[in-house]
């Protein structure tokens, strides 16, 4: 299925990519998450387990066995520092 | 209920007469509102640019205004929430919140405040004699945060 | 510091310009007006009128305001209570408070109000359908004063 | 000795009086509120034990132990209700 991913602020900058469309074969965030560390290099550090990101499905923050639904509108961005 | 992300400035005076306005039954107004600093840890700070996430940013500001009505008593808030450039003494957001009685007024505005701060969607970028920098969030913001939830 | 009793309206938003001037400094300012309501323990108001202690009322809230500067980092404060005859809907206390850091200016505002209503001489009459009547002191607002002295 | 005592708002009203110089035998608030409650009437109620008022002396709220100096300004009135 088709997402379309959304990335801000650092994690914009690092990756060089502020919006791509992601072709994904599972269906959560875990998957998803998955799929973009594989890429290695900046991915793999950024997104490496402990690193401190978020992730919004269709702009609900939400937990990694969240599902993703084909078409989905996802976003992964640093924790906010807003205010 | 008014909830506004905007790149002009705003004026608090202003606001907090809208939501006044020519009511009778409003006994006690609770307002913040949050400045950009000279210095953030240890450093100068000489401006700061401020991102969001379009869409989303309105969506989880009126989800926590909706938490703060479900909570409270209420009778009206605005939210105003700066983006962009802005420089040191310059305000960036405004909480303002109308109710009978002072205890709900204030607690609403500090919840509201301490929401905003772990659950909109903004980041933070300073510019610093080192160069730029994100801000980091705070852990003290999550503990902030979590004393609502506590209670 | 500023701490005024008038028998003028006041405005909040000059107010709080004035408490930011130019300053940098200052990340937070948490403020407070109290209205007056028409309604009260279940009467319509159709007015009040604000007697003080002349003297007393000044160097009370001067003391309570340093109470609160000795227990938070303020960077500064305005407190403007109003005296004489008020209209529904007509503003009758400011208190403003500006601090790096929002967790203080939040807590300190609220401490003042809770002070002040306990500990500032002031006395509300209301005028009523059944008459004119003094309002009474709230057990809650001793509670609300007591929650500072315990923690 | 001389002491000048001021009455506010309900009291004021009920005493029908807003200020006044007492001669006081004793010492402390204690004796100047015995004092007045012994003129009877709305004085021996308003300031009957239980009754909440307050006592200021030289603008500063006291306890019912406190000192009465000469020539000091004591002001009697109920709880107050601003803000």
């Amino acid at each position: 299925m088709n997402v379309r991913v959304l990335y801000f602020a650092r994690l914009r900058e690092r990756f060089g990519c502020a919006e791509e469309q992601v072709v994904l074969d599972g269906a959560t965030v875990r998957d998803l998450v998955a799929l973009l560390q594989a890429r290695g290099g900046v991915w793999a550090e950024e997104l490496a387990a402990g690193r401190a990101f978020r992730v919004a499905v269709n702009q609900d923050i939400v937990t990694p066995d969240a599902t993703v639904p084909d078409g989905a509108e996802v976003a992964i961005f640093p924790p906010v520092t807003g205010g | 209920m008014k909830i506004v992300v905007q790149t002009e400035a705003f004026d608090l005076g202003t606001e907090v007469d809208a939501l006044r306005a020519s009511r009778t039954d409003i006994g006690a107004i609770a307002s913040f509102v949050g400045l950009a600093r000279d210095m953030n840890e240890g450093s100068g700070v000489s401006a700061m640019t401020l991102e969001h996430y379009p869409g989303m940013t309105e969506k989880a500001l009126a989800a926590l205004v909706d938490d703060a009505r479900a909570r409270w008593s209420l009778l009206d808030v605005t939210v105003v929430h700066r983006v962009g450039r802005l420089l040191p003494g310059d305000p960036i957001v405004l909480v303002a919140v109308a109710s009978s009685h002072r205890g709900e007024a204030f607690a609403a505005c500090e919840f509201i405040m301490d929401a905003l701060k772990t659950r909109a969607p903004f980041w933070k970028k300073e510019e610093t004699p080192e160069g730029e920098r994100w801000v980091e969030a705070r852990a003290s913001d999550d503990a902030a945060a979590a004393r609502w939830s506590e209670s």
